[in-house]
């Protein structure tokens, strides 16, 4: 079985540790639960699954203070439990229900969590990358010292908005992150079908004069110490990283993807590289945990994800009125 | 007649169209590899091959503009946009280059290019996901707008698109890709741009509407005949130009219209298109123009809310009574 | 009260603010070191600094979006497009970021934001140069869309604006900058949002206008008077939300309407208005609503096509006179 | 004085050469009566200036064949003249009539001459870069040998359509050649204000995996040398081609910009540096012309300029109804 590579000297704590192993399988499970619950047309919408990639959401969230920001795209729920949202809230929102996170109106692609610094979900490819700048210019605008991380997939490197905010933010020396989820798929379309080149550190990095680094994304430790020196960088006033974080995605793109363009051989060796897999070993032969240590851990994820299944089952409607509520902080009128 | 679904329709239409003339090519979102996002594509790159079945980046703005710059020089490019709501960062390249170079310069390019793809409140999809864009499109001189409703229309309503000389924006529905119906397989069969079709004839009220809500229109008509109100509905095809004629013809019989969209209600087509009745045949309406229109809210992911926000058949109904003072 | 030009109104209202709340910046295109394209910030940046006044590069969909972005963690920007035309290619900023995000959240996040800039047709800047884009961001649930046409409104308005707390679409006209008017210099003049005003009080018909249109209407009210015909002018500032209030209130009593717009007609804020019109008070109305506009087409370079498709006072004095059968 | 750097050997005949140095004077010509028109309210709108940059258009445009395309942005009296376009119907058009090359539609920004390949002056920035590319891929589809040469503004580096665009253009290898104009200035803003790299060849070429070259734009025969590698490159199938001719703007941005940004030193400094000047003295010093050949030259361009003129000032209205006209192909129906 493959290795991760940060064996030598671990970069956290024992406690961090088991933390981040604990929320990857909450993010495993949480998602295999909502496949189930997809299929049986309790979500609806479009329901895009993170598994395969949790150790570059875990990894790099693992490593914010509390008050820095976090936004990514639709693929979002990984991000969000790993900003520690509370999985019912979550849970409720997959099923539309007023307890949801965004109180069941923005659903699966569109989780929120203001509390925790977690600015969205957001479903059109690309659009939110300026939209982490701004959050990056607010905190250098009051002369704060956070930071906003901000996550895309690899086909939003050929959105228009991306590479506008890149100069600017390069310009402007903003304690942005950016973080490309490299799966080499943009939908169904592999990365040398999408982007004229392979190594995206260049065209998200020196393309911008801003320090571009490839991770293995699906090593934790890795992705977090990368993520540190990004971090480092932008509360020191030096501005903006590009992490290039090659991973894999198990799943199709969303739930209604059957998959037809890879073969069973290729699934099957990515799951080897499984990153909870990757991680317990690892953890297991540092002596931090062992194998009825995991079983445990397991266990309590299961239980918890229950819980949340549970209560977003129990959690009632929104009243069909609501749906005029929320557009705007003035009141509403509808132009009718 | 084969019974086919729409989005056979519409790959018919491509698909003969190309057979028919080199300079239609196909591109966009997963049109190719993966037999387009919603299986309007299907085979096609089996038959036609890469050169003409293009898949792109996710670079709505950029490949809108390879389109038109393509048609500039003689190609006859069908840009398809994963979804409508997708185009809103090509709006540019759609209102300013497709709906103005041939102005622009005098007339000397023309821009033979539709762009097409689906649109609507197709379930949970939520406020991004789910706009109807018709009436920023119509709002635009230069730029005409097709909106078929039927498998029928779909196929000869694209093939007309694909062999007309000026830009179309060509708006499905994603509610209706699944949706059969008697369609012609005569490579020569063609509907003209611009003209409504009543799809049922009756004389008290007239129900005008286009894409998905006329399904619910039907519907409506129907449980009105039951209470004995006789509804003609016209079904627009064609946004703009208005098939004014028909429309007139038909109010001018009825003396009373009822306008049903799935869009929201200001500034949009049914208030486009009762203005413009208004101002036509004041004197031949007995009442105020009815509307029935999708609630003035961004859309929600909570199914329930969504449907809420729909026009409904009951909803129809109530305006078409209303209107006769039942 | 001083005699200033809108563009000081509007300097004014963004200085005002900004003395007032540090969280309120000012970011576009040369609105610092250069003063401004059209000098609207003139001076802003001695006054307040490269750190509140910012000038960025050609990234509309960027800038519009880093402003977004900017809101939901409380500050309150102000995003100046050069002119509205060039927010075409930020069309997805706005409509999709600024007019759902607090909706998808549940009501988490707020959006005080502004994007203003000049808009109209401004003297042969040709189609791509000449956008009037009210119909399209009217059209949307959770955009509120605000059109000044006198010094005074501008900043009364402009400073409600940055106050808000929802995303603001406030469009000015190239052609009125240079208007001058009486402008109170009170920190705490403010308009409300949403409320039109009786820019001439009458009793025949009521004119409905906005924008540079308040000019033309007003002088044709005044050749209108001359011939005994008494026109009331309703200016009606926001475009949306309506003022359906005010508007009801006029036409109930003149019982005629005109509307006169530089914009397109089709689906159009013209035909927004009158649909509203019709179903509120369809038996007050003795006439069909009329209607003045700027004439289907791309807006040319040549001069004389351009003041040949701009609603003229002339234009407005014969749709009044036609809809009084005089 | 400075001198251009290609003397040792020259790129082109002395048949050429004298025809590239007269473009170059018709060019500033045009354009130094343009501005006196425009002062005189004979031209309208905006009226954007070349004045400075003649050798880049001449250079470039020089070396294409007649079945090639070109296609640039508002500044675009200068590739209009150097591709060939009839002075008369280019003032004709500044001055809205109907003889114009757009039929007094388009103005300024907007120059068209279907017949000449040159496929417009367009406003909008970035807009037209897209546009280029597709009139390469319709080559490409029809497989043709043609390229599409395309030109734009340093400001025009920072908007999203250009770098969606790059990114097709070199996955696809489209026979299409970028130029981009560096005068240092977008509008008032300078380079190092707008852009995070100053050199452009790393955004535009390293970033996409397409040679970036840059070129001297003010020494036309540089240009000209380095566009003729690039369209060798294009036409054998090799791709796209980013150029960037470094320059200079003698003028404002436009007719309203009183340059405010710049001391009298700069800009006479750049005078030194006139490609027409340095060309002059280039092919004088090769004995390919002497100094009342040049004085006979720049009478010819008055002269022609001078008719032109005339041409335009008396050329008719187009009359008012016209105006419904070159809508559509088929019959327009105003929605009125
Ligand atoms: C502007 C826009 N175009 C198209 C889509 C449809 N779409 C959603 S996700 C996706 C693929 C994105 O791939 P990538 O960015 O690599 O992210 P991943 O799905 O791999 O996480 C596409 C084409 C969209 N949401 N927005
Ligand atoms: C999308 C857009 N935003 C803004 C403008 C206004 N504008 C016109 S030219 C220009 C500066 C362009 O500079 P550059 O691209 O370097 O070209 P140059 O003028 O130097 O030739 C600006 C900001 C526009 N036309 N389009
Ligand atoms: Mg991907
Ligand atoms: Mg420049």
């Amino acid at each position: 079985m493959a290795h991760a590579e940060t064996d030598a000297k671990p970069i956290t704590t024992r406690h961090q540790a088991l933390g981040w192993l604990r929320q990857m399988l909450l993010i495993r499970r949480f998602e295999e639960r909502s496949a189930m619950l997809y299929q049986q047309g309790k979500i609806g919408g479009f329901c895009h699954l993170y598994s395969g990639q949790e150790a570059v959401a875990v990894g790099s969230i693992g490593v914010l203070r509390e008050d820095d920001y976090v936004i990514t795209a639709y693929r979002d729920h990984g991000h969000a439990l790993a900003r520690g949202m509370d999985p019912e809230a979550g849970m409720a929102e997959m099923l539309g229900k007023a307890a949801g996170c965004s109180k069941g109106k923005g659903g699966s692609m569109h989780f929120f969590d203001a509390e925790k610094g977690f600015l969205g979900g957001h479903a059109i490819v690309g659009s939110h990358i300026p939209l982490a700048a701004g959050v990056a210019f607010a905190i250098k605008y009051r002369g704060g010292d956070q930071v906003c991380l901000c996550f895309f997939g690899d086909g939003a490197m050929d959105q228009g908005s991306l590479h506008e905010t890149f100069n600017m933010a390069s310009l402007w020396k903003l304690p942005v992150i950016y973080i490309v989820e490299n799966n080499y798929m943009s939908m169904g379309t592999q990365l040398h079908r999408h982007s004229c080149l392979l190594d995206l550190t260049i065209r998200g990095g020196t393309a911008y004069g801003i320090p571009g680094v490839a991770v293995d994304g699906n090593d934790v430790e890795a992705v977090a110490a990368t993520t540190r020196e990004a971090i480092a960088r932008a509360r020191s006033g030096d501005g903006p990283t590009f992490i290039e974080a090659r991973t894999y995605r198990f799943r199709g793109h969303s739930m209604s993807d059957p998959m037809k363009y890879r073969t069973r051989e290729e699934a099957e060796k990515a799951r080897e590289r499984d990153p909870i897999i990757l991680y317990e070993s690892q953890l297991k032969e540092r002596g931090w945990i062992d194998e009825p240590g995991i079983e445990q851990m397991h266990e309590a994820v299961k239980a918890e994800i229950d819980e949340a299944i549970e209560f977003a089952i129990q959690a009632p409607e929104p009243p069909v009125e609501d749906l005029y509520e929320d557009i705007t902080v003035a009141p509403h009128i509808p132009q009718e | 007649m084969p019974v086919i679904q729409y989005r056979e329709a519409l790959n018919q239409a491509m698909s003969e169209e190309m057979e028919r003339d080199d300079r239609v090519f196909l591109m966009g979102e997963e049109v190719a590899e993966y037999n387009g996002a919603y299986k309007v594509s299907q085979g096609m790159l089996d038959r036609f091959g890469p050169r003409r079945i293009i898949d792109t980046p996710i670079s709505e703005e950029g490949f809108a503009g390879i389109g038109i710059g393509a048609a500039m020089v003689g190609l006859r490019p069908i840009i398809e946009f994963m979804t409508f709501s997708f185009s809103l960062v090509a709006f540019d390249q759609i209102v300013n280059n497709a709906a103005n170079i041939r102005y622009m310069s005098g007339g000397q390019f023309s821009l033979p290019i539709v762009f097409r793809g689906n649109s609507g409140m197709a379930g949970s999809l939520a406020a991004t996901h789910s706009h109807r864009p018709e009436a920023w499109y119509a709002h635009v001189p230069g730029l005409t707008v097709v909106m078929p409703a039927t498998p029928a229309d779909a196929k000869g309503l694209l093939k007309s698109s694909i062999r007309s000389d000026d830009p179309i924006v060509f708006i499905e529905h994603e509610n209706l890709l699944g949706e059969r119906g008697e369609v012609p397989d005569d490579p020569e069969f063609l509907i003209p741009i611009g003209q409504a079709e009543i799809k049922r004839p009756g004389s008290d009220v007239t129900i005008i509407t286009y894409s998905r809500s006329l399904l619910t229109s039907l519907k409506a008509a129907e449980k009105l005949a039951d209470e004995g109100i006789d509804c003609e509905v016209v079904d627009l095809r064609t946004i703009r130009p208005l098939d004014m004629e028909t429309l007139v013809a038909s109010v001018t019989k009825t003396h009373r219209a009822v306008i049903v969209e799935e869009n929201w209600p200001y500034c949009g087509i049914g208030a486009g298109i009762a203005d413009r009745l208004y101002r036509s045949i004041f004197d031949e309406l007995d009442a105020p123009i009815g509307r029935v229109f999708t609630k003035d809210a961004p859309v929600p992911y909570n199914r329930t809310m969504e449907l809420a926000m729909l026009p409904s058949v009951e909803g129809v109904v109530a305006e078409v009574k209303s209107l006769l003072n039942r």
